[in-house]
């Protein structure tokens, strides 16, 4: 198919990986963050979709890659709206989605 | 073609959980909203479920009612190999395990005032989280354990935050999203990394594989999966969120999150582990990166070890000199953590068997100790240890019941604590080898974190209390203030304790062949 | 039987005692029990006398581990019971005759005191103990009423309680004493061990652990004559004997000892307790037996305190003190005795100088009892008021002077030509053998300067103390019987049946038999103008009520000074058991409080240090949470992909 | 052996402590009972059939029935009891102090249900520890033992009382847990599945020499914390000192004899090997032990602070007498920790009732109370004098016994030991000249009242076997022969 090999692959789904790391460690903002999660999961789903197409094994699974792929996502937008119903009542009870300011609980 | 109600009865106790969740919710939207009929809604449907679940498990005068087609249980690992669910009998312990928290945590949620905004919200999702933690029990596929672990998430995040009008939940909920969140992300990241190397998620089937293409993608994989499930078990340093959050979330949702969510962590840690460590499998030599050849079986044994003692050790220097009963309640959940790893650590079917009783002492001491603070919290008393003075004299009853539930967590004799220590410290020494060592971690760790339980006593019961004599709100509730169901929740915890203190035996030899069958799975 | 009396008078008067009207009613069953024994004693002794060479032993097991491999082959056995020898008879006649004296008088002398049932009690007590440990028959049970006998004098001399000095001397005389005693418990360790692992089979049952006669032989042929362990077990007596005895260096508290009444002085300070120390050397030296070096020592000791504590009793002022400095110094005459092998000489010289120092006790006690004040330059012209005490106090000083035919002049020559002889054949003895000699001049001297001071003279010097009169006839009988034995007791050396006293049966090896034989009459004349010349000084110095002043420049001012101090003994003593143990002991508490409790409270202190070092990291912001879930992760990678297989395959797999 | 009679003494005495705790102001008489019960079943084991039918050399008999407790394929957990000479005279003495403890605090007006309710559970767990023949069934009585005692001190103590507790709990509890270790790793090296005292008996002595001593480490620890053995000693003078006087006499005198017991049944006779490999350590804790009680002693003004650091000193020398490793040395340490136990309870006892009667036990503000208060000054006496080893009283043979054996042992090095029993009789007589001579010190103005009757009569329970066992060591001696130390070597 593409001209990626396996290691390219990984090294892309890893990249996203980093980058949702680096984006929930330095992003203060609850959408911000979500939005960071969101990649994050999006490299696992890159990975079951590629070793789906390209398997290193012949294993046979319940489950293909791709149908792995479409219930994760359908469970990420589920999380996500979790998420947002959290951030909607946070901002209405403290006035803020900068999520450094919620320190009540500490020590 | 697939026999529908074959199904149906096959995952009974989850249909009836399930079924009651969508009760509650009918019932809300039909306008009841008394919180007694929806706690015992809730308390019923699981005290049902775990009769079906003990029924499965052929324990003697349960066993007629049993509806687990026979030959599910504990079934070749060849057949579960190509499912998504499997039925073993360590898994029904846990359902057990994961049914009695929700049924004491109902039973003591009954006095919990209806006009409370959101008090059947909170048993629906309640009972969704617990459908969530039935169906872990069962998962065969890490795709299906995943998502099983994720409907308890989802629903425990919404039960931190159902109370929407205080800002502590709230924040609570926030924390426990965003570090959960992460860890769904490490954890499918993990499992990705699985496929690829083996080409199936089933994890009877990656326990059974032939030798993995890639070495290297399957102990990054199981790195990645590792840190994702450790957020759920509170394994240092995964841990922090805990804290705030059970500090943050009602009382009766602490108790639900230490006493039984967290344990399905521990579940998924038995079942991912099963390859790597359980069935000894991969002594062959594993060389990836050019690492050098090594066994890999005894590394994550280290692992795994290393993680239980940094466990046990954080979590009891940081609750030292906790000023809050809660957060110290929270801290000590974290240190037993590091108890119940040391049984995957080991690997063995005692080590399991002891782990489990220690997960099964866990929840009902930790629920218990929740279920004081929430009735504590009732009587007007504050959160500080300093508060609690003279407690222990002015109610001894609720004073004694929690001495119980301390007591037990410091493992001290005649407590069901001291039971599941004592077995799983002696698993770990009868393993020999450096498993010795772990024994000792534990045990001195466990004799240590007397120190802040017995700080605890010490207030309750040596010193004399500074408030003012009357309680806000006796009288309102039954049970001398306490409310019934919670009076009821506190008094079976503590005699169950007590009970199983002096006779753990029947109990601990069904945990022993459930956990000898589970490692026997493997060829 | 013998020491079954006064138990039973000790355990009545202690325990109903106190309700009843009078204090005497306990003193008359004290004194009718220590009469019945006294009476037993007697009949004990003459059938001694009557049937030469033999002994009776009864003994019942007292505590057995039956044998077992290993160390005690032959299990272990202790016993009690009762030997019946001619010394232990002598010894018996001593203790219960004096003891009955004693009681007597003390009906009189005790009579204004409170807590009489106490002091009666505990003088039972003393006589039960005192008797058992002269029927002893072996070292353990020896060893257990010797401590009674000093537990007792413990409380006898702490008597009159309200005084701080009493208080601190009881507790001084027990400590010391005790020094000697574990010393003493140490040597019977050397004894019993050699019987348990090496004595004939069944040994601890048959006579392992008995003063058997032919113990001796046994023990130097497995220890081996001369051994080291012998020397050593033999020195660890000589300890104890020297504690109880108050023998240099051991004998400060004997004279502190005076706090105590004076009837108390009398039996256990002068004739009974402190001679134990001498018979427990003489059967030891007789079952046991010393070894060549043990015995330099023992003369050594003897010799050296014969004179050193007459030289304090020289210038004391206290007229108790003198006598007990006296005592001291006696008691080095029979430890001498036994150093050259006459054993039998210093027993001898026990039962002599048990009734005459019995006798200036008393007297001295009637003294007291009369004018109320101890010391000798108050005193003065008694005389005249006192004619018996003064008679009886002169006879006691004749007869420790030394002066014949009183008693102290046989048995005291005896000891003196038998060490001279000894002397002759090592070389070794002579200068403490001098030193002996040289002890009899100031024997005589110190006691006639006590008697002039106290007795001679037209009038008392201390014109307060009130007039001055004799006791009642209880306190006169024992004085009257006493002086009695003073002038007689030597002389039974020629009475032929008391001689089978002196001769203990089986014995050949430690006999010099004390017959005085008048061999050597030029040592007896020598001995005889030495006392005389003691008392000439005494009489030129302090005769006819005179009192003598040293000259304010003298050359021997500081020489009173430091016999007045007691040579610095107690002094050091002090400074080493005050300061030095107390100060070692202060700051032993220091170091438990502050560094080893300070140890466990550190612990404590740096585990909630950490506690609170970690407890920051809980920020409270949720992305340092997340942070730390990456860190954990790398974490998991580093030791999964490297710490852990390095380990693991150092450990070679695991 | 048809009568389970251990059986029966701790289920009386757990019904006893039930009914303490609901009886209210009633729960000295409920107690009372319950102690004559439990003496009169001491009396019926000691004439009953197995005193006299042991074996030298066996494993303790008792109670015919042991049941299954725990039953896994590699673990089985037993109920199992019985007794030999040596846990018998420990069960007499428990009989003792009970007895005595409950009579002298017949009054006690604070809360008296859950005190004798404590009080007999103590008695409970000790008894327990004595006749344990099962690892986890030892380690109960011994944690049981453990628990009481904290509340004892923490609710009745003096006023650092919860500290001292805190203390006393954690030091003593960590100890109890690497004793735990210890025997575990006995039990599983061993190649045992069972935690069975026989099973341990007939195997662990032939483990290597090596495991054998790291066990025996872990042993000592355990078990020397509560002798407790210097420098693991300072949880006792601060627990003594707060702790009421029941629960001083019973931590003196029975407490720490549970240490000796188990480092005798549960080390030495199961790990010889390790035992006699480190044998140097011990003598070494021994002596040290021996030294730093007494010196310390003498430093002291609290009474109750002196009589602690004297334990110290005391349960040196039975550790000594353990470390000699003969016969004698076992018989000794038991008989010494028999004379100990009674000669310190009656000490905390006069200690108690200086407290009460005046107030303070300072030995510097006090003086001259023979004349106000003769029947306490007596029993000062007695206390004082049996604990520095008079002889006709009950410590004489037994520091006889292990002073010998050491002397048999090690030869010369018997003279620390030796030489420190003056000193030991200095701080007594110290404490004696303060306390009981002099003139009147620090006494009330209206003048001191000699002591109630129940506190005489508690302390006269605890005189009686000073003076009997003291003139009659012999009775003990033959009783406690009946156990392994007879083919000890």
């Amino acid at each position: 198919m593409s001209g990626l090999t396996i290691p390219e692959f990984l090294a892309l789904a890893s990249a996203l990986l980093a980058l949702s790391i680096f984006g929930v460690l330095t992003r203060r903002n609850f959408i911000l963050l979500l939005i960071a999660i969101e990649i994050g999961m999006n490299a696992a789903i890159l990975n079951f979709i590629y070793f789906a197409a390209f398997p290193l094994c012949a294993g046979h699974s319940a489950l293909s890659g791709q149908a792995i792929a479409v219930v994760t996502i359908g469970f990420a937008a589920t999380e996500v709206a979790v998420g947002l119903a959290i951030v909607l009542a946070l901002n209405r009870l403290k006035g803020t989605t900068n999520v450094a300011e919620s320190t009540e609980l500490k020590l | 073609m697939v026999d529908f109600v074959a199904l149906l009865s096959t995952f009974l106790p989850e249909v009836v959980i399930a079924a009651a969740a969508l009760l509650v919710f009918l019932l809300d939207v039909l306008g009841v909203r008394r919180t007694e009929v929806t706690a015992g809604v809730s308390a019923a449907a699981s005290l049902l479920a775990l009769l079906f679940v003990v029924a499965d498990l052929g324990i003697a005068p349960f066993s007629a009612v049993a509806t687990l087609p026979s030959g599910l249980l504990d079934s070749s690992p060849a057949s579960a190999s190509t499912s998504l669910y499997a039925f073993t009998s360590l898994g029904l312990v846990f359902q057990m395990i994961f049914l009695s928290a929700t049924f004491l945590v109902s039973l003591a949620s009954a006095s919990r005032p209806s006009a409370e905004p959101g008090a059947p919200t909170f048993f629906g999702l309640l009972l969704l989280a617990s459908v969530g933690m039935l169906f872990v029990a069962v998962a065969a596929d890490l795709i299906f354990l995943l998502l099983a672990i994720e409907i308890t998430s989802v629903s425990t995040y919404l039960l931190v935050a159902y109370r929407r009008r205080d800002r502590r939940t709230i924040e609570a909920a926030m924390k426990f999203y965003i570090i959960g969140a992460l860890s769904t992300v490490l954890s499918f990241f993990g499992a990705s990394l699985l496929f690829g190397a083996f080409g199936t998620t089933n994890l009877y089937a990656i326990a059974l594989a032939p030798a993995t293409p890639s070495a290297a993608l399957v102990l990054v994989g199981y790195a990645f999966l590792l840190a994702g499930l450790a957020f759920k078990v509170t394994v240092v340093p995964f841990h922090a969120w805990a804290v705030d959050v059970y500090d943050g979330a009602p009382d009766d949702v602490s108790a639900f999150l230490a006493g039984g969510t967290k344990k399905i962590g521990l579940f998924a840690f038995f079942l991912v582990f099963l390859g790597p460590v359980l069935l000894a499998r991969w002594a062959t030599s594993f060389s990836p990166f050019g690492l050098g050849p090594f066994n890999a079986h005894p590394v994550f044994q280290l692992v795994l070890g290393a993680l239980a003692v940094l466990t046990m050790t954080f979590g009891n220097l940081l609750a030292l000199w906790q000023k809050e009963i809660k957060r110290m309640l929270a801290y000590s959940s974290i240190s037993q953590a590091g108890y119940m790893l040391i049984g995957i650590a080991i690997g063995t079917s005692p080590a399991i068997a002891g782990a489990t009783l220690q997960i099964f002492a866990h929840v009902l001491m930790k629920t218990g100790a929740f279920l004081v603070v929430g009735a504590v919290a009732a009587l007007g008393i504050g959160p500080l240890v300093d508060d609690w003075r003279g407690l222990g004299q002015e109610r001894p009853y609720l004073g004694v019941a929690f001495a119980l539930m301390l007591l037990g967590l410091a493992g001290i004799p005649l407590t069901v604590g001291f039971v599941s220590k004592f077995v799983l410290f002696s698993a770990a020494i009868q393993a020999e080898g450096y498993f010795v060592w772990l024994a000792v971690a534990g045990v001195l760790n466990s004799a240590a974190s007397v120190f802040y339980y017995a700080r605890v006593l010490k207030a309750m019961f040596f010193e004399r209390s500074d408030r003012p004599a009357a309680p806000s709100n006796a009288g309102r509730l039954g049970a001398n203030g306490l409310g019934y169901g919670r009076a009821a929740a506190i008094a079976i915890i503590a005699v169950v304790v007590v009970l199983l203190g002096i006779y753990p035996g029947p109990l601990l030899s069904v945990m022993q062949s459930a956990a000898q069958h589970f490692v026997l799975l493997g060829p | 039987m013998v020491p079954l009396a006064p138990a039973l008078a000790f355990v009545s008067i202690s325990f109903v005692g106190r309700r009843w009207p009078k204090g005497e009613w306990g003193g008359w069953i004290a004194v009718v029990a220590a009469g019945f024994s006294m009476v037993v004693s007697v009949l004990i002794a003459l059938g001694e006398m009557g049937a030469p060479g033999t002994y009776t032993d009864v003994s019942y097991t007292w505590f057995n581990l039956p044998g077992s491999p290993g160390a005690f082959p032959n299990g272990f056995r202790l016993v009690i019971g009762t030997l019946v020898d001619p010394i232990s008879a002598l010894m018996l006649l001593v203790v219960t005759v004096v003891g009955f004296l004693v009681m007597l008088y003390s009906i009189g002398y005790m009579h204004h005191d409170r807590g009489l049932p106490r002091y009666y009690a505990e003088l039972s007590l003393f006589l039960t103990a005192m008797i058992g440990l002269v029927l002893s028959d072996n070292l353990l049970e020896f060893f257990l009423f010797w401590e009674l006998v000093g537990v007792c004098s413990y409380f006898l001399i702490g008597f009159y309680y309200e005084k701080p000095s009493a208080a601190s001397a009881a507790k001084e005389a027990f400590i010391v004493t005790r020094v000697g005693d574990v010393l003493f418990l140490a040597g019977i360790f050397v004894y019993f061990a050699t019987y348990a692992t090496s004595g004939p089979a069944g040994g601890w049952a048959a006579n392992g652990f008995l003063f058997a006669y032919g113990n001796a032989p046994f023990l130097a042929g497995v220890l081996g004559g001369n051994s080291f362990l012998l020397t050593v077990a033999g020195l660890f007596i000589v300890a104890g004997a020297a504690g109880k005895s108050a023998q240099f260096p051991l004998h400060v508290w004997l004279p502190d000892a005076m706090e105590g009444p004076t009837t108390v002085s009398a039996l256990i300070h002068a004739a009974t307790m402190v001679a134990a120390g001498v018979y427990l050397l003489a059967v030891t030296s007789l079952f046991l037996g010393f070894t060549s070096l043990d015995l330099l020592v023992i003369v050594a000791i003897g010799g050296f305190t014969t004179f050193f504590a007459a030289t304090m009793a020289v210038v004391n002022p206290d007229i108790k003190r003198v006598i007990a400095y006296s005592t001291i110094s006696q008691l080095g005459y029979m430890v001498l005795a036994i150093g050259v092998g006459g054993a039998m000489l210093g027993l001898f010289h026990l039962f002599t100088h048990a009734f005459f120092k019995a006798l200036l006790f008393l007297a001295a006690g009637s003294v007291i009892h009369a004018i109320g004040t101890q010391d000798l330059f108050k005193m003065g012209g008694l005389r005249k008021t006192m004619r018996l005490t003064s008679a009886a106090f002169l006879v006691g000083g004749l007869a420790l002077a030394g002066i014949p035919p009183f008693g102290g002049f046989w048995s005291k020559d005896d000891i003196l030509s038998a060490a001279v002889q000894a002397a002759e054949a090592h070389a070794a003895y002579w200068p403490f053998v001098v030193l002996a000699f040289a002890a009899v001049y100031l024997t005589a001297y110190y006691i006639f300067r006590v008697w002039f001071l106290t007795f001679s003279g037209d009038a008392v010097r201390d014109p307060s103390l009130p007039a001055a009169h004799e006791g009642g006839w209880v306190m006169q009988v024992p004085l009257i019987a006493l002086s009695v034995f003073a002038v007689v007791a030597g002389l039974f050396v020629f009475v032929p049946s008391f001689q089978t006293l002196l001769q203990p049966f089986g014995v050949a090896v430690a006999g010099i038999p004390p017959t005085y034989t008048s061999t050597d009459l030029a040592l007896s004349a020598i001995s005889v103008v030495l006392a005389g010349a003691g008392i000439a000084t005494a009489y030129a110095l302090w005769g006819g009520g005179r009192v003598y002043e040293l000259a304010p420049r003298s050359a021997a001012r500081p020489i009173r000074q430091l016999l007045l101090e007691r040579y610095y003994f107690k002094a050091a003593y002090d400074a080493i058991g005050r300061r030095g143990i107390y100060t070692l002991a202060r700051v032993a508490d220091f170091v438990d409080r502050y560094v080893i409790d300070g140890t466990v409270h550190g612990l404590e202190r740096a585990m909630g240090a950490v506690s609170d070092r970690l407890r920051r990291a809980q920020t409270g912001v949720v992305s340092d949470y997340a942070a730390y879930v990456v860190a954990g992760l790398l974490f998991v990678f580093v030791v999964l992909l490297l710490v852990g297989p390095y380990v693991v395959n150092a450990w070679g797999g695991g | 052996m048809g009568i389970p009679i251990l059986s029966i003494t701790l289920a009386s005495l757990a019904v006893g402590a039930a009914a303490s705790f609901v009886a209210g102001s009633r729960a000295r008489w409920v107690a009372l009972a319950t102690a004559l019960v439990f003496v009169a079943e001491t009396a019926a084991m000691f004439l009953g059939a197995w005193g006299p039918a042991l074996a030298p050399g066996q494993v303790p008999v008792g109670d015919a029935e042991t049941y299954r407790w725990i039953s896994l394929p590699w673990l089985q957990v037993n109920y199992a009891l019985g007794v030999d000479g040596i846990s018998l005279v420990l069960i007499l003495l428990t009989a003792f102090l009970g007895l005595a403890t409950i009579v002298y605090s017949w009054n006690e007006s604070h809360r008296p249900g859950p005190w004798f309710g404590l009080i007999l559970l103590t008695l409970l767990g000790s008894v327990g520890v004595f006749s344990a023949l099962d690892v986890l069934l030892f380690f109960l009585f011994w944690e049981a033992v453990l628990v009481p005692m904290f509340f004892i001190i923490g609710y009745w103590g003096g006023p650092r009382r919860r500290y001292a507790a805190l203390k006393f709990f954690i030091y003593t509890h960590v100890a109890s847990v690497v004793m735990l270790v210890g025997l575990l790793v006995l039990v599983f090296y061993s190649g045992s599945t069972s935690l069975d005292y026989s099973a341990l008996v007939a195997r662990a002595p032939a483990l290597p020499i090596v495991t054998q001593s790291v066990v025996f480490l872990a042993l000592l620890f355990g078990f020397g914390v509560k002798f407790p053995v210097v420098p693991f000693h300072t949880w006792l003078p601060d627990a003594h000192v707060e702790a009421p006087t029941g629960g001083s006499v019973l931590l003196a005198g029975l407490l720490l004899k549970l240490g000796g017991y188990g480092l005798i049944r549960w080390g030495i006779l199961l790990v010889p090997g390790g035992f006699l490999h480190l044998d140097p350590i011990v003598y070494v804790l021994a002596f040290l032990s021996i030294a730093w009680g007494s010196v310390v002693a003498l430093a002291q003004r609290d009474m109750k602070r002196l009589v602690a650091y004297s334990s110290i000193n005391h349960m040196g020398i039975v550790l000594l007498a353990i470390a000699v490793h003969s016969s004698l040395g076992l018989l000794a340490a038991v008989l010494l920790m028999f004379a100990h136990g009674v000669v310190s309870g009656l000490l905390f006892m006069v200690s108690g009732s200086v407290h009460h009667t005046f107030g303070t036990r300072d030995l510097a503000s006090l003086g001259g109370i023979t004349p106000g208060t003769p029947f306490l000054a007596t029993m000062i006496m007695i206390g004082s004098l049996a604990s520095l080893g008079l002889p006709a009283l009950v410590s004489f043979p037994a520091e006889f016994g292990a002073l010998l054996a050491t002397y048999v042992a090690v030869s010369y090095w018997v003279l620390i030991p030796l030489l420190i029993l003056v000193v030991t009789a200095a701080f007594y007589l110290w404490m004696m000249q303060r306390l009981l001579f002099g003139p009147p010190r620090g006494l009330p103005a209206e003048g001191a009242h000699d002591l109630p009757f129940f506190e005489r009569a508690g302390m006269a329970v605890l005189v009686v076997p000073i003076v009997l066992f003291g003139i009659l060591p012999g009775l003990l001696v033959t009783v406690i022969a009946n156990s392994p130390i007879r083919g000890y070597p």
